[in-house]
C-alpha cells in the first residue's frame, strides 16, 4: 500500500503527484453535493449525469466556435445545466421514490443515447476533442468545492432548508406548515442540476476529450453518483462527500486485490450498507428517502391502539 | 486559462526539479553506468473491464520481453523493472494510473493504454510532462501523429514523446479494403457502426472515407449501439439492401454476433473489418459464419519472421497458450524501449534528461520484432508489414496477402 | 361567523364520506364535531383543510374562498390542524418542528444566509425564543426542545404537534382526536389547554370520541354519521337526541340506553373505590388457555402497554375494552406475534407468543381477526377464503370447511367471485370473520369488529360472534361499543393507557359507572 | 419489414422473460432488485462452461444452471435484502446492496479465467462467446423471405408458456395466493399464518430461476456471452419495459416487453437506427410522465 504510505512520508510530493486524482474527488465532491441537495429535499433523482453532460458539451462547444473565455463557457454550461433542470422538473417531480429515480435514468440515456449520439454537431461517438489542462484544475476545482459545500451547508441552515428537510420528513405535514411543496422541490432540483452542471463542465476540462460514455454520463455515472450519497449518507452536507472519496478511491484502497478489485469493492459495498443502512456520516442517514409510498408495515411507526 | 497552465508548470518543474534530486548520485555518461541500475518502465492496461479482453495478452507479451532481456544481462547491466497499472478500461482513472507513474513512480517511459478513449486522456498527458509513452495496442485516430490539443486551430502538430507499435485503423482499414478490391471487385457496400465507443466510430469515419477510392458504393451507414440487446434487427437492414460487402468496425463479441445474423439471414456476402476481427475468440465466436471475414492485422501468428517464431514459442512456453497480436505488440513494445534505452546512454541522475535522450534514441529504432522488422515513421506510428488475413471459420486465421511498408 | 362550510361533497368510489355537510364555525368558539368512526369527520377536515378536493360545495375562511385552493396556500390563509396520526418531523427536533411552523411569517434569508450575513442572527435568536414560548403554552417543558420528536411521549407529541400548528398564528385550529390515547389527566389537561387557547382568542374546531371531553369544552357541537350531519347544537341538545346515542353507542340490543355517557356527572373518587371493589370480586380461572403475565410493550419511546396480566380460560368468552388508544390492540398484536413484548410472558396453550413465528401461532391455533378487517382487497372472496386455510392444508376437507363457512355467511357465497375490495364494511367484517374461522381457531382475537358498521351490520357481527361461541371458540374480543362487547362477555378487563383498570363479570361491568369513565374517558 | 417483425417479436419475448422476474420482485417487495441483471448473465455463462468446460450435455447444463441463477436468488434475500428488512431500512439502500452483489458476480465472472481463481466457473475472462455449432441445434427455415431460426423461435412459445403457467400459478394455486396476500398487505398476511420471510425467499428463487432462463435463451439464441450481457443489454431497458406494463404487473412485464421490441425495431426501421438507441428511454420517460402507474399497474395513494 505505497499509495497511502507516500500521503504520509511525502505529501507535497504526493500532493503533485496525484493532481488529477485529487482534481477528480473534487469533481465527485461537487457532483456529490448537487445529489445530496436533491436527496436533502426528498427527491430520489438519478438526473445529475444528465445535467453534467449539458454542461461538459455546451462549455466545450462554446470554446471550440466561439472561442469565448474559460469562465464564460463554464458559466454557460452551468447555466444551460440549470435550465435543464427545470425545463425536466416540471414534469417528473410529481413522482417519487424509485418511479422518480427510473424516469431521471430514462431522461439521461435518451439524452445520451439519443440526442448526444445523433446530433453533429456533439461529435456523436468519437466525441469532441478540445484544449484542456488537467494538471492545472486543483486549484480552481477545490476551491469551487470548499465553496459549494459551504453554500450548499448554509442554504440546509435557512428557510429553504428548514423547508427542504420538513418536505423530507413527511410532505403532508410541510403541506399543512404551508410550504409550498411543488415549489421548494423544484428549487432544489434546479440548483441540484446546477451544480452537476457546473462539475460536468469542470471535469470536461480535465481530459482533452468529451466523449459519451456511460461510465461518464449514463446509468453506471448515475449508480456511482447514488453511491457517494448513501454510503457517505445524505442526511448531513459532508456524508456524500465522504462517500465521493472512498468510491474513488476504491481502486486503490484495493489495490492489492490486483484483477479481483471489484469484488472485494462490491462485498465492500454490501457490507457498509448492510451494517450501515444510514450511511457512514450521520445519523437518521437514509431514513430520509423512505418514500411515502413504503408500506407502514414494513417501516413501523408510533401509533398505539 | 493562463493561471492554471501556470501552475501546472510550477507543479511539473517541482516535481522534475524534486526527481533530479532524489535520483541515483553514481555514475558517469558511459554504459557501464547502466551497471548496477535499475531501469523503471511503467505500463497502464486494461485488466478489469471491457478493455480486459486485450490488457492481459499486452501485459502477459511485456512480461515475457522484461524476462527474456533481463535474464540475458538487462541493458548493458541495468534490469528493467515493469510496473503495470490497471486502469479498469476507464480515461479518468487511466489518466490517474499515468500521472502518478510519471511523477511519483518516475518511469523512465510508459506503455499503453490499451483503449482509445484512455489514450486520448492519457498521452497528452505524458506529452506535458515529456515523458516517452509507447501505445501497444490503440488504433484510433489522433492517437498519433497529432498532438495539437489547442482546439482553436485545427492544424495538426507532431507528437514529440508520443509512439505507437500498433497498427493504426488509418493503415489497416484502407489497405484491408484496397486488397480486398483488388482481388474482388466489390460494387456495393453496407458500414454496421457501433456509434459509441471512440475506436469503433473512428473505424466507421475511416472506411466512409475510403471506399470510394476503390469505387465501391456505400448503400448506408447503420450505426447501432452496443447496448441493443439484439442487433438482428440492424443487420436485416444491412441485407436487405444485397450488398457485396458488409463493413464491420466495432470490438468485443459484436462482430462475430453481425456475422453470425447475416450468414443466418442468408447473407452471401463478404464481411470486411478492423483490427475487432484480429483476436481467436472473435474466429471462435463466428465460427463457420466468419468464414472467410477479412482483415488487415499488425500480426500473425503464423508469419515466417525468426524473431516471431522464437517469441511464439517462447510465448507458449511460458503461458501453455498462443499469443495473439496484442501479445506481440506489448512483447515488441518493451524490445523497443530496451533497444532505445541501451543507445540512449542514460545518466541514472538527471531523470527528464534521460526522458529526452530516450526519445531521441527511439526515433531511430530500427530492430526485429515479431511485428517484423520495425521502425517508427516521421510522426512516430507503426512503420510495418501488414497482414491481410481472413478467417478460417474454425477459429483461426489465414493468411491471404502480405503488405510490405511503402 | 369564521368558518362556513355549504353542501361539502366527497366520496371515494361507492363510498359517500362526507355527504352535503353544511357546519357554521362563529368567531372565538370552540366547535366540536363528533361521530362513530368512519362517519366522515377526518375526511371533512382534509377537505377543507386542502388535502381532498372538493367534489360539491364550498367553503369560507371570512371572506376568503377556500374553494379548491392547495393545502398549503389554505394552512398560510390561517387554517392549521393536526392530525389523527400524529405526523411530526420525526428526525427532527422539538424546536426544530416548531421553527418551520414559522415557515410562512419567516423573511426569505436566503441571501443572507448565503452570505452568512449578521443581521438576521437576531432574526433567528428571536425566533427561537417565540419558538420556547410556544412550546411552554403548550405545557413543554424547556428541555424537550432539543429532544427528536419520535423520542417524545405519546402525549408530548400531542402537544408538540398543536405548538407547530400555533406557530402558524392561525386564525382557526384544527383538532383531530387530540385526546386520543391519553390517561385521565392528560386529558384534563389537554382540555385545559383548548380552553386556554381559546380564552387567549384562538377558534377551534375540535373533533373527539371522547364524549365528555368534547361536551365539557364545545359551546356547539356537530355530529355526523355516514357522512351526513345528523344533528348540530349545544352538548345538552345533542347529548339527549335519540339519534345520536343509536349513533355514536352503537345499539344496545335489549339494553337500552337512558342518556348519553358524559352527560351524567359521576363524582370521580366514589367511582375509583367501586373500582376496586369490583377488580377484587372479579375471579380469574386456574386453569387458562392463554395465560398473560406482566407484559409490557412499547414503540420506541411511547409505551402502549404496562404491565399487563390477564387470563382466559377455553370455552371463555373474555373482552377488552377501553378508550381507543388505550392498547388494546397492541395487545392483540403482541399475542399474534406481530411486535416483540419488551418483558413479561404470554402463553397460549403451552407456547410461547412472545418468541414464536407469527405464522406457527397461527398453526397453534391463536387467530385474529384485525382492526380495520385488513382483507385483501385485491382478492376475490373465494380466494381470501382459501388463503385463510393456509396454516392447514387437507385438500377436501378445506373445500367443504369453505362452502360450511359460506352457508353460515350466505351473503359471502353469493359475492364469491367478487373482489372483497367491492363489498360493504359490513360484508367485509363478515368475511374477515370467516376467514378467522377457517383457520381453526382455538382462540379467536377479534380486534374491533363493529368498528363502522352501521347499527343493523352490528347486529349481525355480533349474532355471529355468539353462534360461534355456541360452537365452543374461545373468543377474545376488543371492542369500542362496550355495550354490545359486555353483553357478549363471560368476563371483561377495562383497559386504560395501556394499564387494566378493573375487571369482572360482563354484568357487573356493564352496570358499573367506573367503566363508563374508563371508557370515555375523565 | 416483415423480417422485421419476426425480430420485434422475438426481442419482446427477451424483454418479457427477462422483465417478468425483476416486476415479480418489485411487486411483492417494492425493491428494485437489480442484481437481476448478473444472475440473467451467470444463468448463461454458468450453462455455457458446463457445456464446454466440463463437458456436460446441454439439457443437463440447463438445469444446473438454472438451479444455480435460483440459488442465487436465496443469496440475494439472505445477503442483500434480509439485512435490511431487519434493520428496516428503506428500499434505496436495498438498490445499494444488490448492486454491490452485481458487481461481485460480474467481476466474478469477468476475471474468470483459466489461471484464476474463478477458471471452474468460467474461463474467457471478459470475452464474448457463443455456443460451439452443434452443441444447440438451430436449424434455418426460409419462408418465402422470411427467415426463421429455431432457437430464437423456440424463445416466443417458451416465454408465452411459462407466463401462462406463471399466470396460473399467481392467480389460482394456493402459493401464487400467498405470493399475492404478502404483496398487498403483509401484516394481514402474517396474520393469517403465512410466512412472509419464507414467501420473500419463494419469490427471490422464481425471479432469479426465470432470470437465469432469460440468460440462456439470450446466450443460445443471440450466440453473445459475456459478463456484460445482463448489465450493458438488458438490465436498463427491463426496467423501461416493466415501468411501461406497470411496476409489479406480470401481464404489464410481458405485454410491454412485446410493446418495446416493436417500439425500438419500427423506430429503427421509420427514424433510423441511430434514433433507436434512444427510444426505450424516451418511451420509459414519457410513461413515467403520463401514466406513473403503466399501462396494467394500480396506482398508490397515501391515507391522511
Amino acid at each position: 500500500m505505497d499509495f497511502f504510505f507516500n500521503l504520509f512520508s511525502d505529501p507535497v510530493g504526493f500532493w503533485n503527484s496525484h493532481t488529477l486524482l485529487i482534481s477528480q474527488i473534487g469533481i465527485n465532491g461537487i457532483i456529490a453535493t448537487s445529489m445530496f441537495l436533491v436527496l436533502y429535499s426528498g427527491q430520489l433523482s438519478l438526473a445529475a449525469p444528465g445535467f453534467m453532460a449539458v454542461g461538459a458539451y455546451t462549455s466545450v462547444l462554446m470554446e471550440l466556435y466561439w472561442h469565448t473565455p474559460f469562465a464564460v463557457n463554464i458559466a454557460a454550461g452551468t447555466l444551460l445545466a440549470a435550465l435543464g433542470g427545470l425545463l425536466v422538473g416540471l414534469p417528473v417531480l410529481r413522482l417519487r421514490g424509485v418511479f422518480l429515480a427510473i424516469a431521471t435514468i430514462g431522461f439521461i440515456e435518451a439524452l445520451r443515447l439519443g440526442v448526444i449520439l445523433n446530433v453533429p454537431i456533439t461529435g456523436e461517438g468519437l466525441g469532441l476533442k478540445h484544449a484542456a489542462d488537467p494538471l492545472g484544475g486543483v486549484p480552481i476545482i477545490l476551491v469551487s468545492l470548499v465553496v459549494t459545500v459551504f453554500l450548499v451547508w448554509r442554504l440546509t441552515k435557512g428557510r429553504l432548508g428548514s423547508a427542504w428537510s420538513a418536505i423530507r420528513q413527511d410532505e403532508i405535514a410541510a403541506l399543512s406548515q404551508g410550504i409550498n411543496v411543488a415549489q421548494y422541490k423544484m428549487i432544489a432540483f434546479v440548483f441540484s442540476a446546477l451544480l452537476a452542471g457546473y462539475g460536468g463542465a469542470l471535469e470536461a476540462h480535465l481530459t482533452f476529450i468529451v466523449a459519451p460514455g456511460d461510465e461518464q454520463y449514463g446509468v453506471t455515472r448515475a449508480v456511482q453518483i447514488l453511491t457517494f450519497a448513501v454510503l457517505g449518507g445524505s442526511g448531513f452536507v459532508l456524508g456524500p462527500l465522504a462517500g465521493a472519496l472512498i468510491v474513488t478511491l476504491l481502486p486503490y484502497i484495493f489495490l492489492q486485490a490486483g484483477p479481483y478489485i471489484n469484488v472485494f469493492s462490491g462485498i465492500f459495498l454490501i457490507a457498509v450498507i448492510v451494517f450501515r443502512p444510514q450511511g457512514i456520516v450521520g445519523r437518521g442517514g437514509l431514513a430520509i428517502v423512505r418514500p411515502a409510498w413504503w408500506p407502514r408495515a414494513r417501516a413501523r411507526a408510533p401509533s398505539p391502539g | 486559462m493562463k493561471r492554471m497552465r501556470f501552475v501546472c508548470w510550477v507543479a511539473a518543474t517541482l516535481v522534475i526539479a524534486a526527481c533530479g534530486s532524489s535520483g541515483n548520485t553514481g555514475g558517469g555518461n558511459s554504459a557501464n553506468a547502466y551497471a548496477g541500475k535499475t531501469i523503471k518502465f511503467g505500463a497502464i492496461l486494461s485488466i478489469t473491464g471491457a478493455g480486459g479482453v486485450y490488457g492481459p495478452q499486452s501485459r502477459d507479451g511485456a512480461m515475457l520481453a522484461v524476462k527474456q532481456i533481463n535474464a540475458s544481462g538487462g541493458i548493458n547491466g541495468a534490469m528493467i523493472d515493469l510496473e503495470v497499472q490497471d486502469d479498469a478500461s476507464l480515461a479518468a482513472t487511466s489518466a490517474q494510473k499515468a500521472q502518478t507513474l510519471i511523477q511519483s513512480s518516475l518511469d523512465l517511459a510508459l506503455l499503453g493504454p490499451t483503449l482509445s478513449n484512455s489514450a486520448v486522456a492519457v498521452h497528452p498527458l505524458a506529452e506535458s510532462l515529456k515523458t516517452p509513452i509507447l501505445a501497444v495496442s490503440t488504433t484510433g485516430i489522433h492517437i498519433v501523429p497529432d498532438c495539437n490539443w489547442t482546439a482553436a486551430n485545427p492544424t495538426t502538430t507532431p507528437c514529440k514523446y508520443v509512439f505507437r507499435d500498433s497498427l493504426g485503423e488509418q493503415t489497416a482499414i484502407p489497405d484491408n479494403i484496397k486488397s480486398y478490391a483488388a482481388d474482388a471487385h466489390p460494387s456495393t457496400g453496407v458500414l454496421l457502426v457501433a456509434q459509441d465507443d471512440k475506436f469503433s466510430s473512428d473505424g466507421g469515419k475511416i472506411v466512409q472515407d475510403t471506399v470510394g477510392q476503390y469505387n465501391i458504393q456505400l448503400l448506408k451507414t447503420i450505426p447501432f449501439s452496443k447496448a441493443a440487446a439484439d442487433l438482428t434487427p440492424y443487420v436485416t437492414e444491412a441485407v436487405q439492401l444485397h450488398p457485396d460487402v458488409i463493413f464491420i468496425t466495432s470490438l468485443g463479441g459484436i462482430p462475430a454476433k453481425i456475422m453470425t445474423g447475416a450468414r443466418n439471414l442468408g447473407f452471401q456476402g463478404q464481411f470486411l473489418g478492423g483490427n475487432g476481427f484480429n483476436t481467436a475468440t472473435v474466429s471462435k465466436q463466428a465460427g463457420a459464419a466468419g468464414k472467410g471475414a477479412r482483415s488487415a492485422s499488425a500480426w500473425y501468428i503464423g508469419n515466417t519472421f525468426a524473431s516471431n517464431q522464437d517469441f511464439v514459442t517462447a510465448y507458449k512456453s511460458e503461458y501453455s497458450k498462443d499469443p495473439d497480436q496484442f501479445a506481440a505488440q506489448g512483447y515488441a513494445g518493451i524490445k523497443i524501449l530496451a533497444d532505445a534505452a541501451k543507445r540512449a546512454n542514460l545518466t541514472f541522475t538527471d531523470l527528464a534528461g534521460d526522458r529526452d535522450k530516450l526519445r531521441a534514441a527511439m526515433e531511430t529504432v530500427n530492430i526485429q520484432t515479431p511485428l517484423g522488422p520495425f521502425q517508427f515513421t516521421s510522426t512516430h506510428d507503426v512503420k510495418q508489414t501488414v497482414w491481410i488475413i481472413e478467417m478460417d471459420g474454425a477459429g483461426g486465421f489465414k493468411l491471404d496477402h502480405q503488405i510490405q511498408p511503402s | 361567523m369564521l368558518l362556513r362550510l355549504v353542501d361539502v361533497q366527497r366520496h371515494f368510489g361507492g363510498v359517500r364520506a362526507v355527504d352535503g355537510v353544511s357546519l357554521e364555525v362563529n368567531q372565538g368558539s370552540i366547535q366540536g364535531l363528533i361521530g362513530p368512526n368512519g362517519a366522515g369527520k377526518t375526511t371533512l377536515v382534509n377537505v377543507v383543510t386542502g388535502y381532498a378536493r372538493f367534489q360539491g360545495g364550498r367553503a369560507w375562511l371570512e371572506s376568503d374562498e377556500l374553494t379548491g385552493l392547495p393545502a398549503h396556500r389554505i394552512a398560510s390563509l390561517g387554517i392549521a390542524r393536526t392530525f389523527q396520526n400524529i405526523r411530526l418531523f420525526k428526525d427532527l427536533t422539538a424546536i426544530e418542528n416548531v421553527l418551520i411552523g414559522m415557515h410562512t411569517r419567516r423573511r426569505d434569508d436566503t441571501l443572507a444566509q448565503l452570505a452568512t450575513l449578521p443581521l438576521f442572527r437576531s432574526d433567528e435568536r428571536s425566533r427561537i425564543k417565540d419558538a420556547y414560548a410556544l412550546l411552554e403554552s403548550v405545557g413543554l417543558p424547556h428541555s424537550v426542545g432539543t429532544r427528536h420528536a419520535a423520542t417524545l411521549p405519546y402525549g408530548d407529541q400531542r402537544r408538540l404537534e398543536i405548538a407547530r400548528a400555533l406557530a402558524l398564528r392561525p386564525r382557526l385550529l384544527i383538532l383531530d382526536e387530540p385526546a386520543a390515547g391519553m390517561n385521565p389527566a392528560e386529558k384534563q389537561g389537554m382540555r385545559e389547554l383548548i380552553e386556554r387557547l381559546n380564552a387567549e382568542g384562538l377558534t377551534i374546531l375540535l373533533i373527539d370520541h371522547d364524549m365528555r371531553l368534547v361536551m365539557g369544552v364545545c359551546k356547539r357541537v356537530a355530529v355526523l354519521n355516514f357522512g351526513k350531519k345528523i344533528a348540530d347544537g349545544t352538548p345538552d341538545e345533542v347529548s339527549t337526541d335519540a339519534g345520536v346515542i343509536k349513533a355514536y353507542l352503537g345499539t344496545g340490543g335489549d339494553r337500552e340506553v337512558t342518556s348519553a355517557p358524559g352527560a351524567s356527572g359521576v363524582d370521580e373518587a366514589t367511582e375509583v373505590e367501586e373500582a376496586a371493589v369490583t377488580s377484587r370480586a372479579a375471579r380469574e380461572p386456574d386453569k387458562a388457555i392463554l395465560d398473560v403475565e406482566d407484559l409490557t410493550v412499547s414503540y420506541g419511546a411511547v409505551v402502549a402497554v404496562r404491565g399487563v396480566s390477564f387470563r382466559v380460560a377455553a370455552g371463555e368468552v373474555v373482552a377488552l375494552i377501553g378508550a381507543n388508544g388505550a392498547g388494546k390492540s397492541t395487545i392483540l398484536n403482541t399475542l399474534s406475534g406481530l411486535i416483540r413484548p419488551e418483558s413479561g410472558t404470554a402463553t397460549f396453550d403451552g407456547l410461547d407468543l412472545a418468541n414464536a413465528k407469527a405464522s406457527a401461532i397461527v398453526r397453534h391455533g391463536l387467530v385474529q381477526v384485525p382492526e380495520g378487517r385488513e382483507i385483501l382487497a385485491r382478492q376475490t372472496v373465494l380466494e381470501n377464503l382459501e388463503l385463510a386455510t393456509w396454516a392447514r392444508r387437507d385438500g377436501a376437507a378445506t373445500r367443504k370447511r369453505i362452502e360450511d363457512v359460506m352457508k353460515r355467511f350466505p351473503i359471502l357465497g353469493e359475492r364469491r367471485a367478487l373482489s372483497a375490495g367491492s363489498l360493504s364494511g359490513g360484508e367485509q367484517q363478515m368475511l374477515a370473520i370467516a376467514r378467522g374461522l377457517l383457520a381453526r381457531p382455538r382462540l379467536l382475537l377479534l380486534d374491533e369488529p363493529s368498528l363502522g358498521l352501521a347499527p343493523q351490520m352490528v347486529d349481525e357481527v355480533f349474532r355471529a360472534i355468539e353462534e360461534i361461541h355456541k360452537e365452543g371458540t374461545t373468543i377474545l374480543l376488543v371492542e369500542q361499543n362496550a355495550l354490545r362487547a359486555l353483553g357478549v362477555a363471560d368476563r371483561a378487563y377495562v383497559i386504560e393507557t395501556g394499564r387494566i383498570l378493573l375487571s369482572g363479570s360482563g354484568d357487573d361491568l356493564l352496570h358499573n359507572p367506573a367503566v363508563r369513565r374508563a371508557y370515555l374517558g375523565g | 419489414m416483415d423480417q422485421q417483425i419476426v425480430n420485434a417479436i422475438f426481442i419482446g419475448s427477451i424483454y418479457a422473460l427477462f422483465a417478468v422476474g425483476y416486476t415479480l420482485v418489485f411487486g411483492i417487495l417494492d425493491i428494485l432488485n437489480l442484481a437481476h441483471s448478473a444472475v440473467f448473465m451467470l444463468g448463461a455463462a454458468l450453462t455455457y462452461s458446463l457445456v464446454v468446460n466440463h463437458g456436460q450435455p446441454f439439457a443437463v447444463a440447463c438445469i444446473l444452471g438454472i438451479a444455480a441463477s435460483a440459488f442465487m436468488g436465496l443469496v440475494i434475500e439472505y445477503v442483500c435484502l434480509r439485512p435490511l428488512r431487519r434493520r428496516q431500512a428503506p428500499p434505496i439502500a436495498a438498490l445499494i446492496s444488490t448492486i454491490g452483489l452485481a458487481l461481485v458476480i460480474v467481476a466474478a465472472i469477468e476475471q474468470g479465467t483459466s489461471s484464476s481463481i474463478f477458471s471452474w466457473l468460467w474461463v474467457d475472462g471478459a470475452n464474448s462467446v457463443a455456443f460451439p455449432a452443434g452443441t444447440v441445434p438451430n436449424p434455418i427455415w426460409h419462408i418465402g423471405d422470411l427467415t426463421l431460426e429455431a432457437s430464437k423461435v423456440a424463445i416466443i412459445p417458451i416465454t408465452i408458456a411459462l407466463m401462462l403457467v406463471l399466470g396460473y400459478v399467481m392467480r389460482y394455486t394456493q402459493v401464487g395466493r400467498g405470493l399475492r396476500a404478502v404483496a398487498e398487505n403483509p401484516r394481514a398476511a402474517r396474520l393469517m399464518g403465512l410466512d412472509v420471510d419464507r414467501m420473500i425467499s419463494l419469490t427471490l428463487v422464481i425471479s432469479s430461476a426465470l432470470g437465469g432462463l432469460a440468460g440462456i435463451m439470450f446466450g443460445v439464441a443471440l450466440g453473445d456471452i459475456s459478463p456484460y450481457i445482463g448489465r450493458d443489454n438488458v438490465e436498463v431497458r427491463g426496467l423501461a419495459v416493466i415501468v411501461l406494463g406497470g411496476m409489479g404487473s406480470i401481464p404489464g412485464a410481458v405485454i410491454g416487453g412485446y410493446l418495446l421490441g416493436v417500439v425500438e425495431v419500427l423506430t429503427l426501421v421509420t427514424l433510423g437506427s441511430g434514433a433507436s438507441g434512444g427510444v426505450a428511454f424516451a418511451a420509459l420517460f414519457l410513461m413515467l410522465v403520463l401514466r406513473p402507474q403503466g399501462l396494467f399497474g394500480t396506482r398508490l395513494r397515501e391515507r391522511i
